[in-house]
């Protein structure tokens, strides 16, 4: 960093000129402390002895210049004005021993340590960016050659883990959804399908447990399905006049024989 | 930059240096390098060869050699140091839950062919799981089934035995033995209220060790 | 060139074989490869770290170099080479001036808190800025500020410190001086309570040079 603390305090007409010659671009400043930064390096002063007091009137100045020329500043520019004006005014007063708070001074210390702090950064990202950069200007291996792992894996289970499985697996079982189990199930239509190919040869009254397809009888889930999907079937039947039921008593077998035409 | 024929003075860079230019283009290329594509990209008048010669000689007896593959050149490790590129990795891995399900079928329903083991779990058994608990030693071919198509059937083996602490296969806890020790995490199926294991689950347990062989 | 220690006597090669295992290591990798690693791809018992500095030494002067990245170790070109390598050049994403500033900021104010990283740029740093460092793997994220809202902080990663060719975070480049000028102190806004991480800035400070990788 610079170290001319001595010719610090004034500017020279042809400096302010400059930097009232700005181009009015908010655009191309990142914030207000962007844009300070930017008209503080016209006083060219270490930034810590800048001129806040002229650096305030370079900054309300601009804002003015802005606005003649109805640019849109966003409310960040405006309240940064505001805040300047204020703080410019308090430095120009004798400091007032009755007020609370930081002193004017303080303030204006604070800002010119965030001015020189981004100055720096700046210029840290710019030495860093100067650096060899690798794949730029330094380069790694092109053809590395791969590393092979020569695996030995070890694969263990505890019988703690076997059992969980065992259980999941025949839980799994019981609890199948009982849609999932197609295989045991007889629907109705295929019921009535089937009553309608036999009905005619049904003249005596028979019990409806013998009309169950082979392979249906035993097992107890395909039994109650077969039996529930041909009972239905036949109320449908019933229903349409084909077939006449009985029972003789609750839960006794069910017969049904077929209708003779009338 | 130069008059090409006049050797010597400062335009051809002195050997030394085309020795770093070749160590360094070598280095970083992504394939060997055509002794002619070298040559392009020196500085202008250049000639490799006395520069990979010189190179070759310098990385005689070090961890990487300079190697010519045909027309082109490439730094590669040295012969007896392949053994470096390998690691050795020991892994304790779980086995898989489509492993361990299978096992377990394997365990409680031995000798069971596959389709019998795809029957209980509801799902195919691949070709790999089955393969894996070979290799592990926890699972053989047992008897074939005199079934038609003559089914292989799986069996575990000793090793199993030995890696559970089992003394027998028929010392497998049942259902119930696990419930009782609290082993059982009554996790119900997703979309399926909290349900106790009803009795069905029980005598299909009990069916199995009574009907199994 | 060093036969340090006696042939034939000791299971541990000598520091001569000991350098030619490590450079077929590191000239194999095209990433740093952590001493640690090292270390436990050489024979039981061997210690790179020796080998590591005669390879440096040996290296030196060459067209690639041997550099230290953090705790790792890589093989590199010459920076002054990087010209003949315009092949091997991979077009990168331009950083925005706001992403590079932000790198910068996150290096020699690490661990930093958004916050106090939009403090020092006095505008708010986007969402995507962040991002792209992330993605490059130049910055992650460091521990949580035991500050009220318990804010995540950010930090430079060994792969910017590879990329950048520093060996750590204390070689950045003039981070003596911006510290002996307290322009990575942090400093709070006179009078203004909303930031109270007045003891804070010590321990940031401190952390930067005892936590580092």
């Amino acid at each position: 960093m610079p170290d001319d603390w001595d010719d610090a305090a004034t500017t020279t007409p042809a400096e302010r000129q400059a930097s009232e010659a700005l181009i009015v671009d908010v655009d191309g400043f990142e914030g207000p402390l962007d844009l300070l930064l930017m008209l503080s390096r016209t006083q060219k002063v270490d930034l810590r002895r800048i001129s806040i007091v002229h650096l305030a009137d370079q900054y309300l100045a601009f804002v003015a210049r802005a606005q003649s020329v109805r640019l849109e500043l966003a409310a960040d520019y405006l309240v940064m004005a505001a805040w300047l004006a204020y703080l410019k005014s308090r430095l120009l007063l004798p400091p007032d021993p009755a007020e609370e708070g930081p002193s004017a001074a303080d303030l204006a210390a604070h800002l010119a340590f965030q001015l020189a702090r981004l100055e720096a950064m700046r210029e840290a990202s710019a030495r860093l960016m100067a650096r060899d950069q690798l794949g730029r200007d330094v380069f790694a291996r092109g053809q590395p050659e791969t590393l092979t792992a020569r695996r030995h894996v070890t694969y263990t289970a505890t019988l703690l883990d076997l059992m969980r499985a065992y259980a999941r697996i025949r839980t799994k079982d019981e609890f199948r959804p009982y849609v999932m189990d197609r295989d045991n199930i007889y629907t109705m239509e295929q019921a009535l399908d089937r009553m309608r190919g036999l009905i005619g040869h049904v003249g005596q009254w028979t019990d409806l447990a013998s009309f169950l397809p082979e392979g249906w009888g035993t097992h107890p889930m395909r039994r109650r399905s077969a039996t529930a999907a041909h009972f239905a079937a036949v109320l449908e039947l019933a229903k349409r006049g084909q077939v006449d039921l009985r029972q003789s008593a609750t839960f006794a077998p069910i017969h049904l024989r077929a209708r003779s035409p009338e | 930059m130069n008059d090409a024929a006049e050797p010597g003075l400062f335009a051809v860079p002195p050997l030394a240096e085309l020795e770093r230019m070749v160590e360094a283009i070598l280095f970083a290329s992504s394939t060997p390098v055509m002794q002619a594509d070298l040559a392009a990209r020196l500085p202008h008048g250049a000639d490799p060869a006395e520069a990979l010669v010189a190179l070759q000689r310098r990385y005689q007896g070090r961890g990487v050699m300079l190697g010519r593959v045909g027309e082109a050149w490439a730094f590669r490790t040295a012969p007896d140091l392949g053994h470096l590129m390998a690691r050795e990795v020991q892994e304790t891995r779980k086995l898989s839950r489509a492993a361990i399900e299978t096992l377990a079928i394997i365990a409680y329903h031995q000798p069971v062919t596959r389709t019998e083991i795809e029957e209980i779990r509801g799902v195919a058994v691949s070709r790999g799981t089955v393969d894996q608990l070979l290799e592990l030693e926890w699972v053989r071919f047992g008897r074939r089934r005199m079934t038609p198509g003559r089914p292989v059937t799986f069996v575990v083996t000793e090793g199993f035995l030995d890696h559970f602490g089992l003394e027998s296969a028929r010392d497998l806890p049942g259902l119930k033995d696990l419930r009782a020790a609290g082993l059982l995490d009554n996790r119900p199926l997703p979309g399926v209220s909290e349900v106790p294991y009803d009795d069905e689950a029980e005598t299909t347990q009990i069916a199995l060790f009574e009907e199994d062989p």
